[in-house]
Order: structure tokens, then C-alpha cells, then sequence
């Protein structure tokens, strides 16, 4: 097999009440922002970014269906399967950067955040999520040098409101060079506008329904371009060209419904 | 002039490549994007009555010269694809629409809905080797081939290619009941019934156990085939089976194949490989004095049949 | 204790792994040779009647996962192998005698012949797919695959597998086919019946024209095969097709099968893979916790039949 | 395809009465010694030394049978198929070199002496054939700077008598480090006894019937190691562990015949 191997659990934990970090004792080398296709055997398989490259790698996984309650069931030893890295990562650019992450859309910032951190560019990060104890690798990100700004839904913490409301408000406190983004489309299609009105360029990690991970099976399709092996990061050129970002994708059957 | 173009039943081809069913046409704009990339023709996803989820994952295991898959017929159902194939008509290129379904009348059912929505030809998926109750499973005998082949015939006007199975222990007697019941055209080959286990999981790797190995891996099997269904039958044949180069398509065309589909390929070159193919079989044509893919159809069989 | 050892049908095997039929075994001494290599039990070249040239050459396509053969069942006839036969019985593993033959009577004939030589189990072959009128021609129907396991298991007392094509529709029949006729386990799978074309010679490079494909591009069907013979029959299956690493050993075993056949991994690796795949199957049982080979044998079906 | 490789022949011509050398538009890369499959469309195919190697590659061929006169009627810009190259060739060891080749025999071996010439080795060769004209590389072996020894069964040139005797008698007058043949078989067990004797290591072509040419048919097969493999060339220790050497061999159908 080229594509599968299989992978041992070596820790698991908690980073918020729903989303969790499984590493394994295998080496993945991955660049940040690509993912892999994760397979519970006799479950499912689906996409996860990769969150921790290289030694110990990882992948960090919010709980939501059928295929993450299984992964959940997994102890320190079980094995799964991972093909992959697939796809475009993030490609770093710039010195003034501004990361903006909605919830487990940090799973694929965080390793590019201690990256451009190693490389001396400044980093921001927005941060938001439902609620202060969602917050995703806020330490993490924090260790590896980044400026903090936290927004939450319910104001438990930081920011009172969205994401975006605050990016905008960053945005216009401070200049910046390049921009990254992960969560959910209409987070980042309010990014975009502002990416266009400020001239920042700026890169974002899609997400859509994947089956074959490998360009072949058309499921993950936007606007003739797909995700998983054009992306999942598109720059701003693409994006503002996606007729379907932030209003329609394909479900797993191929019909098209809102975002 | 070396000329590229083939005509298949009617239908013009710029070039005797196109897109397989089943991979990157699920959407109307995947299929521009291939047309642009350079195919003669597009074959839609194989499209059923209802919308279906397909197999659970995994669906596909990459292998070094294959990919196993069993998607299971995913696909949003005819009335919602309607939409794509008119999107993938401006393409100016042949739609060819692919129909699986459990019955003869299900089948031509599904062919007259795709003739209404303005396709080219209907490829009647007879061989998908890992979809209960469809594919393969009803066009494994002679009989139920002719039986479904001329039912269609009897509902469309537009050219309905039988797109055959190599699980089988005599795929010319299925090309032959095709013809018998009317097709115009018969296509093969499509995927061998396959599976791959991982011992560390004690289990088959795919959702659904069994899947349908294609690429590389399968190409002799698909240029044997088609070498046997040419010498049985007298209607066109379209190659399909590990194509990624313009020698294997030549391979194809010289064991009897008038077009070949292309579908494993763009895994590892992308929808480029279409305009690939076409320059290699361009390249070769030149240096080997022909002027006309239809002059390469079936010279292997020369001083044989 | 890690354990190699199988038995199959009273067969004792110091390990899992057959040379397989058709490789490195027209000579007695080439036999002793692969013994020593470690191969647990040889499976020797099918034998007939007649001295047989074979085919033509080309007789060998090499193809990057495969390789695609058309011999022809050269032989000298059971007579003159006997010597053969008895030289390979020094190696004091068990060796199987492979017969093929264009009737039931005739391969009767020659499994006797065989057991007069002092072979431990006779290998029908019933699925070559490139000599007319022999192999795959007479075994492709469980009618025919039961009438010859039946006159043959009348005529000897020794075992008598049957090994099968999987160029059909339905490998579980003629495997259920095979256990009602009386043989005592089933082989599978022999090759894929094939055609390479070179686009420059304009015509197939097989003498034969046809040929059979072997080697880790059909695996992923060996391994089908194996998994549906498994869940038909309650007699023993022995996999083969593609093996070239312990993993792959035991995607067979794990699929149904008790013992495995190796020939193609001969090619890129030499006869050293024989204790190569030993010493690799042993580690996946020491990491996975398996004592005996048999505890493997069909696991991936748990929960499922 | 790995192994097969389609040929242009660039020229053709006659070496001897009976033997053709064709050299091809094509490059080879092969160790002197080494074969190749050679398929002629439509008609067979068989092994045959590479005896040119490298840019404008050919081979040297006798005019036996059905396959070897289809390929005497190819005329330049003819293409066959070539498969290989295959099997250990030799290994150029010593200073002081006695090469003997009979026949056919010096197809392989010219390439070598060319070799050795180059490496500085001191090179004396027998030179055996029926009669005078079917004398191969002569020319080019003398150009390459090999002292000669003819012999030819009639006398037509040279030492009358076989080019055993003839290397018997050099041997007596000369002191070699190596011996290198290729030949009839029983011209090969004769000087294994002169390396015997002198104490002389020697490496020797052997010919059997090759269908598959990697391994795997057993047509070439003597006494359990193959010729397609283990050979073309052995060393004077495989040679002599051979109880089928000069003995006996396999037809196509895989019969004991003698030699
Ligand atoms: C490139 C890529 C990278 C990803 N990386 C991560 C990651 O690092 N961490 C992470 O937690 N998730 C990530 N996802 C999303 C993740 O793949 C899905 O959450 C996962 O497939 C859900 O699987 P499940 O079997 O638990 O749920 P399912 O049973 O498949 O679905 C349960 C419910 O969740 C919905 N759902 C399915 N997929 C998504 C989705 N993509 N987003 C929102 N809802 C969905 C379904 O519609 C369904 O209603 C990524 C997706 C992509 C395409
Ligand atoms: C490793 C190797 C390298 C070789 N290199 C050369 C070479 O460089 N030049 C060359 O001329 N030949 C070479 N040969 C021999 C060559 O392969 C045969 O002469 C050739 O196969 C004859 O083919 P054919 O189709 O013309 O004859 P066939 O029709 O196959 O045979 C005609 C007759 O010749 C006999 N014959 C077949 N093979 C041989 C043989 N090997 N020796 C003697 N008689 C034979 C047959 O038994 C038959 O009676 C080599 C053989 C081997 C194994
Ligand atoms: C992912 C995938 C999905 C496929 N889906 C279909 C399908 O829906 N209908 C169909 O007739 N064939 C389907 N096929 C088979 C292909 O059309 C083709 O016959 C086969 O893959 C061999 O060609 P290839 O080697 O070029 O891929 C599918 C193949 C693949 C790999
Ligand atoms: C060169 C060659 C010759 C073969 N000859 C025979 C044969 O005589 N009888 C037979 O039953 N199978 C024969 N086979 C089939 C093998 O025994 C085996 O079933 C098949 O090659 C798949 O296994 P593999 O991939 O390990 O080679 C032959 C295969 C090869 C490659
Ligand atoms: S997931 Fe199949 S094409 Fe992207
Ligand atoms: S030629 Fe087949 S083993 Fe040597």
C-alpha cells in the first residue's frame, strides 16, 4: 500500500470539553495546513488537518458525528489508519502576519503559527470560539510568541462577538502583510472583504465533504476546483473567484446545499 | 495532416480521449474544468432515480499501480443532476450520461430522462462490481445484457453504449448480446473486483469489503478484453482501463478500440493528462506514419481474423 | 512460542509459504534449491501427457507491478519428470504435483501417474488461461470443475486440490463446484488472462498473443477471491497471486486462507523471498500476538459471516 | 513497460559468412557479458549477447534457426524488440589475460577484450572457427591490441586442430592470471581443465534455452542455478560443481538432452 499505514496511539487529551488531540508514535511529515484521511477501522474515514507535524505527529478533533465519537473511543496503544498528507498547505509569506481562527479551525494554524514564529515574523492571532473553555491551543499559540486576541460568542472571555468583528478591529489598529485564516465559510468570506479593502493578501483553509482525498471522486468540489488537491488553502485570487464559497456545497450524495 | 478527430456513433470527437464515468463529474463545473483540460468527451458519474450517500468510508485504497474503489454510486439523483449536465454542456465537447439502476425498466427510465435533459449518448453502467443489487450484479449474464440493452433502445433515440464488466468468463459473449439487443457501442472495461485487507486492523481496508480495482495495474486485462470484443462484435468499441499515456491508448486503439475513457490517471497527473495523451498519440501517429486515429483501430488483429 | 508450522490436509508444512506452479520447478535439483531457500512445500510445473514445447516467443512481458506470461505448459511429460520428481523429494518437504490435461480421464490418468511418484497432494490445474483446450478452457464451469475433482479423487487417495480461475463471474461456485466433486482444498487464484500490445509492432508481444498476469497487481483479486471462496466452502483454501512480503502473506491468511503460493516475487527478489516472508510473518505475529499461523487464518470475516 | 524497449537498427552487416553483427540507433547500457531478449514481431524471440554496448548498441548473431534468419532480413530503419540487459556478465580481474573463443563464442567476449585493453591488462586470445572466414573479431580484437592465436578446424588459417589444443599450447608457453571463454560447451569443460591444472581462475559464457530470461521459467537451468540469473558467466568454482556441464542440458520442453 502506498497510501495507508497504520499509526499508534500514543496520548490522548482533552483541549477543550469537545474538541481533542490524539498523537501518535509515528513520524508524518507534513506541511502545515495539509490533511490527512483518517480511518477508524469498521467506522468511517474522513479528513483531519494535520496539527502536529513531523515526530509525534497529530491530529486535533472536535467531536461531531459517527467517525470523531469512535476516534474519542481510542486508547494510548489502539491503532488506526492515516493516508496522506494530501493537498496545498498554507505557503508563509510576509513579516507582519495576521492569523484569524474560528474554533477547530486552529487545528491546522497552530503548527503555521509556531513556524512563522521560528522564521521572526510577528505574529496576531484572533482567536474565537463559542465560549472561554472552547478556546483552541490559546496556550500554545501563546508559547510560541504570538500576540493574543480572543473573542468569544457569550463574552466569557476577551472579545464579546465574532471573530471577524474583532479581526476587523485589529485590522485597523495595525498593519499587516499577509493574512491566514481556518473556521467556518462565512467567517471567512467576511475575511475576504476585508482582505480586499485593506489589500491584505490572505490564505484560507476550506472545508468540504472528502471521499477519495487523492482528486479523483469530484466530492469535494468547488467552483471545478477541489479542495483536496488544489487546497484545502486557497489564496485570495481563488477565493473571491468561488461563486459557491460561503453559499452552497455538495453533500455526501452530490447535491448541492447552502454552507 | 495528423487529425485527431473520431467520430463514434454520431458523435464528434476533437480527440478519442474521454473523461471515464465516475471521476471528477460530479458537478457541472468539474466537467468544464476537464473539457478545458483537453478531452474529446465527458461521461457523467453513473446517475440512479434517488439521491444515494454511497459506501461508507474508506472508499478508496491507493496501491502503487492501482486504486481501489467502492464509492458505492454516490450521486444526487437524476432530477438534481439535470442542473450539472446543462452546466457541462457549454463545454462544446460530447456529455456522455452514465445511468446505473436495478431493473430493465429502471434503466430505461433513466436513459429517456438523460436523452430529456440533452445529452449526447447514454452509457449504461452494467459492471460496477461493488453496488448490490446494480452494476455488475445485473449485467453478469449474456441475457440480462440484451435483455436491458434493447428495452433502452426501445425508449431513446440518441446512440446507448453498454458499458461492460471483465468479471466474467467471456466478456465478447456479453459485447455480443449488447449488440443483439441494440447497442450502439460497447464499452470496457470497467473495474475488477477487488480487496485489500490490513492485517493490523484484521480487516478489509474499504466500508464496503469489496471494491473495483482500476489503473495501471488493469490495463492488460482491458486490452485483452477489448482485442476479444472487437473480434466478436461488429459495432464500436471504447477502451477503458489504466490509460495514462499516449501508448496506451494507441494499445487500446490498435486492439480494436475506436475512443478510449480515462479515469485513474488523473490521480496522479490531474485533468492535464488529457492533453498529454492527446500530444503523445499525436507524437506516435507522426512517427509512425498515420494520419487518422481510425487507420490504428484494430491493426493488431491484422493477418488474424 | 511464535509457530510457523501449518497442516494442510495431513500435509505438514514447517511453514505457510509454496513455491507455486509454473515456477522454478521443470528441474528436480532447481526444486531442492527453492527447498532450501525456505519454502515450506513445492507445487511443481503442471505436468501432461506429452512432451510440450510451449508457445512461441515472446513468452514473458515484464510490467512494473505484473508480469504477464504465456509459457504454454512446456513440459516432458510425466514420464521423463518422474526423475524430476523423485531428485526434488530429497528436500524433504512436501512436494505437490500439478497436472494438467484436455479431459477428465486424462487428468485422472496423470494424478495417478503423480501418486505413483510418490507426490503428497496432486494440484488440479484447472485455470491456465493461455493454452487452448486445457487449463481455464475446462475449468471454467462448476459442472466441468466437479466432474474432474470427482473422476480424479476416484482414481487416488492421495489430496487433491483444485486450483481455480478467476477469470469468471463467480469463483465461489467453482469452488463450491470443486468441494462437491470431493477435492480436498482449493488453490486460487491462477492468472488473469491478459494482452500486452506494442503500439510499434503493431500487434500483441505474446507469441500466444494472450497471456496470464501475475504478480502484486492482482493481489488486491487473489485476495477476493480468497476472502469469497472462504465464506463458500468448508474445505481448506490455499491463496496465491501477488504475495511478495509477510503482510501480504497474511492479508491472505487473514482472508481465508491456510497456506500461501509464491512465484512471481521470485522475479524481482529471487528464491531468498521464500524466508524472507517467513521471517517477516513471524514479526507480525511476535507484534501482534499470534502464536499459531491457523489463528490468523480468516479473521478479517469476524463479525461478518 | 519495464522491460521491453523497441529497437531502431542503423546498420547490419556481414561478419562472416554465417554471422551478422546489427547495431542499433538506440543506446544500451550492459556489462560485457550480459544478454538480451531479442523479439523479432511476429516471430520469436532468444537471447543473444550485447556486443556492442553503450551508444549504437548491437548485437552479433549466427544464422541457426526460424528466429535468428527472420532477423538477417531486417534492413536499417527496421524496428525490433529488445528486453534486458540481463544476468551477471564478466568481472575483468588479473593483468595477464588468456581469452579463447570459439564460434559465436566471441560475441561477449569482444567487448571484454576492448575492455581490458583499455584497463591496461596484457590480453592474449585464441581465436577458434571452422574455417578461415568464419573467424569473428578478429579484426577488432587485433585493433584493440590483443595478441592472436588462430586455429581453425581445416586449417584454413592459423593452427590447424581446436582451439583447445591451440590454448594448451599457449598456456605452456605463457603465464595468464585469468582465463575468460565463451564457446561450445565442451570446449568450456577442456579448458576448465587447463584452469585446473595450471591453477589459472577462469569465467566462462554458458548457452541454454532462455524463455522468460529472468529467472522464474527454469528453462536454463543446470544443476539448480540458472543461466538467465546466476550466469551467463561463472566463475571456474561454479563451473566445476556443474555435473551437468558439457553433460547435458534442456530442449524446450524441458527434456534431458546431452549436451
Ligand atoms: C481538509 C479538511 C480538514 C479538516 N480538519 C479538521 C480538523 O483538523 N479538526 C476537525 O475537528 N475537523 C476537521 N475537518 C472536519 C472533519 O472532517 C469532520 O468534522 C468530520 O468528518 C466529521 O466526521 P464524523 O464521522 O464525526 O461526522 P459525520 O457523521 O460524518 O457527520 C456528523 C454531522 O456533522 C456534519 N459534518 C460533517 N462534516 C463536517 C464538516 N466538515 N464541518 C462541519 N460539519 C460537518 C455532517 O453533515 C453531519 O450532520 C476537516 C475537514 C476537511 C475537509
Ligand atoms: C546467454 C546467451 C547468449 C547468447 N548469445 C548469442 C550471440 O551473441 N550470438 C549468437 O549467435 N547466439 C547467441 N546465443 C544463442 C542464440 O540464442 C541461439 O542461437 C538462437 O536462440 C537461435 O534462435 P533461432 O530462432 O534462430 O533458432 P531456433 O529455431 O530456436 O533453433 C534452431 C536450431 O538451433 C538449435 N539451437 C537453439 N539454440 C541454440 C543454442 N543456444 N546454441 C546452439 N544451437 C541452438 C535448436 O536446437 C534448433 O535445432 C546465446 C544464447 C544464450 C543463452
Ligand atoms: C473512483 C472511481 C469511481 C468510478 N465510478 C464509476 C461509475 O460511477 N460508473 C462507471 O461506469 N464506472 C465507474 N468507474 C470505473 C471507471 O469509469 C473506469 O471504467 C475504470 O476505473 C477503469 O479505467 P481507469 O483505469 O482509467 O480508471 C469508477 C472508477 C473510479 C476509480
Ligand atoms: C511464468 C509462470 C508460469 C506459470 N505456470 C503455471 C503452471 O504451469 N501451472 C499453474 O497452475 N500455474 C502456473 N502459473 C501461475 C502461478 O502458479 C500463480 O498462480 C500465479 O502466477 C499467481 O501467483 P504469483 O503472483 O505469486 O505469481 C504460472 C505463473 C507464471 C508467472
Ligand atoms: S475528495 Fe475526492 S476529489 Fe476531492
Ligand atoms: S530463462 Fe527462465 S529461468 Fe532462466
Amino acid at each position: 500500500m502506498v497510501g495507508l499505514r497504520i499509526f499508534t496511539v500514543s496520548d490522548h487529551r482533552n483541549e477543550t470539553p469537545t474538541i481533542k488531540s490524539m498523537r501518535f508514535k509515528e513520524t508524518l511529515i507534513a506541511a502545515p495546513g495539509q490533511f490527512v484521511m483518517v480511518w477508524v477501522p469498521g467506522v468511517d474515514e474522513f479528513p483531519m488537518s494535520v496539527s502536529y507535524a513531523g515526530d509525534r505527529c497529530g491530529i486535533t478533533y472536535q467531536i461531531i458525528g459517527e467517525g470523531t465519537k469512535a476516534l474519542a473511543m481510542k486508547k494510548p496503544g489502539d491503532k488506526i489508519g492515516m493516508r496522506g498528507p494530501y493537498g496545498r498547505g498554507f505557503s508563509l509569506q510576509g513579516k507582519k502576519l495576521l492569523f484569524v481562527g474560528g474554533g477547530a479551525g486552529m487545528a491546522p494554524l497552530a503548527p503555521l503559527v509556531e513556524m512563522a514564529s521560528i522564521k521572526g515574523a510577528a505574529v496576531d492571532l484572533v482567536l474565537g470560539a463559542r465560549t472561554r473553555e472552547e478556546m483552541l491551543f490559546e496556550s500554545r499559540a501563546a508559547v510560541a510568541g504570538a500576540r493574543m486576541h480572543l473573542s468569544t460568542d457569550d463574552g466569557s472571555i476577551g472579545f464579546k462577538g465574532l471573530a471577524t468583528e474583532l479581526a476587523q478591529i485589529v485590522v485597523s489598529k495595525h498593519s499587516f502583510d499577509h493574512m491566514y485564516a481556518c473556521g467556518p465559510e462565512k467567517m471567512l468570506v467576511k475575511l475576504l472583504t476585508i482582505s480586499t479593502e485593506k489589500g491584505i493578501p490572505m490564505q484560507a483553509s476550506l472545508e468540504r465533504v472528502m471521499k477519495c482525498g487523492i482528486g479523483i471522486c469530484d466530492s469535494c468540489a468547488i467552483d471545478g476546483k477541489h479542495v483536496c488537491r488544489d487546497g484545502p488553502v486557497f489564496n485570495d485570487g481563488d477565493l473571491r473567484k468561488f461563486a459557491e464559497l460561503g453559499k452552497s456545497k455538495l453533500d455526501a450524495a452530490g447535491r448541492k446545499i447552502p454552507v | 495532416m495528423t487529425n485527431l478527430a473520431v467520430d463514434i456513433c454520431g458523435l464528434r470527437m476533437k480527440n478519442p480521449t474521454m473523461l471515464a464515468s465516475g471521476v471528477l463529474d460530479e458537478t457541472g463545473k468539474s466537467m468544464l474544468m476537464v473539457a478545458k483540460a483537453g478531452a474529446g468527451a465527458i461521461v457523467t458519474k453513473s446517475i440512479g432515480k434517488e439521491p444515494r450517500v454511497g459506501h461508507s468510508g474508506p472508499t478508496i485504497v491507493e496501491l502503487p499501480q492501482a486504486l481501489l474503489n467502492a464509492m458505492g454510486l454516490p450521486n444526487p439523483g437524476i432530477e438534481a443532476y439535470a442542473a450539472e449536465i446543462a452546466e457541462a454542456r457549454a463545454g462544446e465537447i460530447p456529455i456522455i450520461g452514465s445511468v446505473f439502476g436495478g431493473s430493465e425498466e429502471e434503466i430505461a427510465e433513466l436513459a429517456k430522462a438523460m436523452q430529456g435533459v440533452g445529452v449526447a449518448a447514454v452509457e449504461l453502467n452494467l459492471s460496477c462490481p461493488h453496488a448490490k443489487g446494480y452494476g455488475a450484479e445485473i449485467g453478469s449474464t449474456p441475457e440480462m445484457v440484451e435483455a436491458i440493452c434493447r428495452s433502452v433502445k426501445e425508449t431513446v433515440t440518441i446512440p446507448v453504449f453498454a458499458k461492460l464488466t471483465p468479471n466474467t468468463s467471456s466478456i465478447a459473449s456479453l459485447a455480443k448480446a449488447a449488440e443483439k439487443g441494440g447497442a450502439d457501442a460497447v464499452v470496457a472495461i470497467n473495474t475488477l473486483k477487488g480487496m485489500v485487507i490490513s492485517p493490523e486492523a484484521k480487516m478489509p481496508v474499504l466500508g464496503n469489503r469489496y471494491g473495483g480495482l482500476s489503473g495501471p495495474a488493469i490495463r492488460p486485462i482491458g486490452v485483452r478484453c477489448v482485442y476479444e470484443i472487437y473480434e466478436a462484435v461488429n459495432i464500436p468499441v471504447i477502451g477503458v482501463g489504466g490509460i495514462s499515456t499516449g501508448r496506451e491508448a494507441v494499445e487500446y486503439i490498435m486492439a480494436g478500440a475506436r475512443a478510449v475513457q480515462i479515469g485513474t490517471a488523473i490521480w496522479r497527473e490531474g485533468p492535464e493528462v488529457f492533453s498529454k495523451i492527446c500530444r503523445e498519440i499525436m507524437d506516435f501517429m507522426d512517427e509512425y506514419g498515420y494520419s487518422k486515429v481510425s487507420e490504428m483501430t484494430g491493426v493488431a488483429h491484422h493477418g488474424r481474423t
